[in-house]
């Protein structure tokens, strides 16, 4: 295993520790329990807003707390869910007195703790709703299992929802907002190369040379099948197709096209899939109002892409334009 | 009749056993799931063994509370919650005792049991550690039931639990991440269920 | 091989295309010759800035074209100079009337593509400076060879000058800037992992498990010495060490720390290096008045760091500052 | 006298050569460089090739005129402008001509070598193409004053080429890319001081 760190034990804690001292205008970093706050939490009759998930998918989500996005983030172990105690505390830290909005992708350990810091912050009286993003179509949607994975969707929604919040939104519209979002966002990711987790020392599954693995999950959690490697076109359909038939996207339809890097992709091939899915939509009469490419939802640094797509009104662009100014999305500010 | 000492040596006994078969949790786990079960329940069990000192002579109630709150604040994932939960609600069921009969043991599995399929919502067949838990805790209250004495109704317990972890490997998952997978998820063992054995077994070696 | 492309042949081509898409807003894109210009170029009556080089360093130059950076990149086939045609067409493409600042990495291909450019660009009656980047430490600086390669401070020099354009410098004055960046600029690099370029197919080298490459450059050339891997805060330091006796940085100077990704390290790490570097500084007493972090002058998939430090005056720091709006930096406006 | 139709040939047989040896000239680039030399050489000479057509019957000049601007269009990095510039200079000296004596053929290497220089600012001993080219210069100029016939003066040429192009490997780079490796450089041998072997021996399997 070859990675810069000192030890897989300390990883996170120094990541954070660096993070807070790149970015101290903007965001506190808070230790055991860990969490990451914006400088000027709490903002007084603002409705907070707080994600979290296991670490390993840099910039997500510490990467996007600070005005206009995330109020705070609780990072886990590298690919574990995070704890209650420190959803309990950050949620305390960041409540301006409208509630709080917990952001949670659809993997069973961040349902059920998150579900727990619900309880306990409720039972200190803040107000607290949870929306969960399942957004992944690699996975097959059934009543009878977890149900999709939380990906790509998440960052936008992030992003659109922590716009809402300055603007004044409340909770439960903000919540609604965040469920549209979600019901608004397909995604599907593949993978080149696994990740190596650094507790485990080694890679997560192997790849023959010449094989790729489609519908990879974002832990390197295997996907739909594995397939001989094709091109960057035939892929970037493979992954393309059943995301927009499951919404379905329609001609006429005006989307934002996030081509999202899974760590180990240089850009230069991810522009290589994003000129290809900007055709296949263009082709379908689907207009590409609004784009994201580059490697925001990442799983440590492994090779591989993934597509998502978000059908827009003028309400979600116009939240998605307005000013953001984190670590990772700076603009208008 | 069980001790607090004697629970207290489940707990280091497991901690002990989790430590030596964490690679392997692991790889179980990276098969169907994200390659962490082994280092999550390691991450929570050592923060637990750091506790030792300061639960000597404690209640059973406390040590399991003490378990419960340290799993759920140091693990994280679908486990932490879980095992959590499980030691939340034998807390419960041990409130200021400092000895267990055998019926109390069981209470302690069974109320447990409850808390995971209450968090979890998952039932026998959906390849979790409710397919080794919920067989052993029915093997152990029948042993109960019949008079058997602790050993045999342990010692049934675990060979039920480990034939229920076995039970796993076909199995398509309809729960926690492996579900994800579908039927690429049928032909391996549940991390999960796993560990559940060990939990069985360390409390044979640390009450015999 | 792994990697998402269609073919080496078309990858540059290709990549740029969906540069271009993602962002019509910013920039456009020519082809054949390949460059890539502000979308509002030329700006009359200012000073224009071009840079460019091999591909596989994304996203320099071409994300760094627009408002308050660039008005145009030439990117070349991966790794390799671009050529004079494609610098001739940009240079009459920007030119707004106040000349052409041309900034060159030194690497011979470059030097020589760019010199020839300038002649043909000023045999056509515009008025071009070339400035010459070299900050590596890791090579020796000698007056009997191509001396010191050009790595990070590429970077900021880029923006910085950019911003300095925006304001009205003329064409020598920006010049006169651009060198001073240079002066005040250290960078040194290093390599967990190879690169592997599309059209060789293969790594460019093998390194053990266990070894690493100390001050390598940017196209995956040998560096200064190989070694056993060593923690994140040891290889910190022997990145940090050298750059900063180099100028030398003294107690009380005001720095810029940019911790740069090589393209196959996730950020999960480089914040580790970061932290690392922030104390070795603050122990010394300089101080760290901003910061950059993150995958900004890759080397295709080499999972590695650079470590960039540049003293700031207050000239600096406000053009540092100054609104951006490009692919890859953006902010103020 | 060589033909106009033969310098043509001597251009496809190179760009043939390149073509078979990309991946060794690669190789060589990869040891002390960034491994591109094959694919830079090879871009160029197959851009070259696709204006075959319009150049038959052109005088030698206007040939060597567009290979330059086509190298110098098409393959970048260090040699690209360097053998652009070398096909450059040689089109001046080849202005208008048709033919080109054993003379005239010297003055082409020797014009374009001092173009090479002129741009590169290398030494013989600096590790680069140079130091192929200049000693296979010389020894066609030697066998040119001896009234060697243009055979044996190509031979010896392409004899000194070689050993030029075996005395880089024990060097330290001070030119281009390699340099930056100081002594590392040492133990191999330079990229470009191979492909200018080969141009010297494409040219005599096309003029023979
Ligand atoms: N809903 C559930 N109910 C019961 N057990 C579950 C459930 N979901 C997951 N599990 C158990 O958790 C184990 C995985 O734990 P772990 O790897 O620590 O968490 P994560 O899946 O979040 O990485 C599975 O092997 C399974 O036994
Ligand atoms: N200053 C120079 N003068 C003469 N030849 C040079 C000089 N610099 C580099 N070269 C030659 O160019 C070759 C490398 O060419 P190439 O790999 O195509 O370009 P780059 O180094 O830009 O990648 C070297 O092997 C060397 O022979
Ligand atoms: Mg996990
Ligand atoms: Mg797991
Ligand atoms: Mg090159
Ligand atoms: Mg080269």
């Amino acid at each position: 295993m070859k990675k810069l760190i000192n030890s897989p034990a300390d990883l996170v804690t120094e990541s954070i520790a660096g993070l807070g001292a790149a970015f101290s205008d903007l965001i506190k970093v808070h230790f055991d329990p860990n969490f990451i706050i914006r400088a000027d939490a709490p903002v007084r009759d603002k409705t907070a807003i707080i994600s979290g998930g296991g670490s390993g998918h840099e910039p997500m989500h510490g990467g996007f707390v600070g005005r206009g996005m995330l109020d705070a983030a609780c990072p886990g172990a590298v690919f574990s869910s995070p704890t209650p105690d420190q959803m309990l505390e950050a949620t305390k830290a960041v409540d301006g007195g409208k509630g709080v909005l917990y952001i949670v992708k659809n993997y069973t350990g961040d349902i059920l703790n998150f579900e727990m810091a619900a309880d306990l912050a409720r039972s200190e009286g803040i107000e607290v709703e949870a929306v969960m993003i399942d957004d992944d179509v690699a996975v097959k949607d059934s009543l009878y299992t977890a149900g999709r994975r939380g990906v790509g969707t998440t960052v936008l929604a992030e992003k659109i929802c922590g716009a809402a919040t300055e603007a004044g939104t409340s909770l439960s519209d903000v919540a609604e907002l965040c469920r549209k979002v979600n019901a608004s966002g397909r995604s599907m990711g593949m993978a080149l190369t696994s990740c190596t987790v650094p507790h485990a020392g080694k890679p997560t599954f192997e790849l023959p040379e010449d094989e790729m693995e489609i519908g990879v999950g974002i832990h390197g959690e295997p996907g739909r099948e594995r397939t001989k490697l094709k091109t960057a076109d035939e892929i970037t359909k493979i992954l393309l197709d059943p995301v927009l038939e499951d919404l379905p996207f329609k001609s006429g339809d005006q989307t934002l096209l996030f081509v999202n890097g899974m760590g180990g992709t240089p850009l230069l091939e991810l522009f290589v899939v994003y000129r290809k899915a900007h055709r296949i939509l263009t082709e379908k009469g689907i207009g590409v109002a609004r784009s994201l490419v580059g490697p925001y939802m990442t799983s440590l640094e492994m090779a591989g892409t993934s597509i998502t797509v978000l059908k827009l009104d003028d309400q979600l662009t116009r939240f998605w334009d307005a000013p953001v100014l984190t670590p990772a999305f700076r603009w208008g500010i | 009749m069980l001790t607090a000492s004697q629970i207290l040596r489940w707990i280091e006994q497991y901690a002990k056993l989790i430590s030596e078969q964490k690679d392997y949790l692991t790889q179980l786990d990276a098969d169907i799931g994200d390659a962490d079960h082994g280092a999550n329940l390691d991450r929570g069990f050592q923060a637990v063994l750091t506790k030792k000192d300061e639960l000597a002579g404690k209640d059973i109630g406390t040590i399991f509370k003490t378990v419960a709150m340290t799993l759920i604040s140091k693990v994280g994932g679908a486990s932490g919650p879980l095992y959590g939960t499980f030691f939340l609600q034998a807390s419960v069921a041990a409130a200021h005792k400092d000895k267990l009969s055998e019926a109390d043991f069981y209470e302690i599995l069974e109320k447990g049991l409850a808390g995971i399929t209450s968090r979890g919502k998952a039932k026998v067949g959906d390849k979790t550690m409710v397919d080794a838990f919920q067989p052993a805790v029915a093997a152990f209250k029948r042993n109960l039931d019949e008079g058997a004495d602790f050993e045999k109704s342990l010692s049934d317990a675990i060979d039920a639990a480990e034939r229920g972890m076995l039970s796993t490997i076909p199995l398509i998952a309809r729960k926690g991440r492996a579900s994800y997978l579908g039927e690429r998820s049928a032909g391996h063992q549940d991390p999960g269920a796993t560990s559940s054995v060990l939990l069985l077994k360390a409390a044979r070696t640390a009450f015999s």
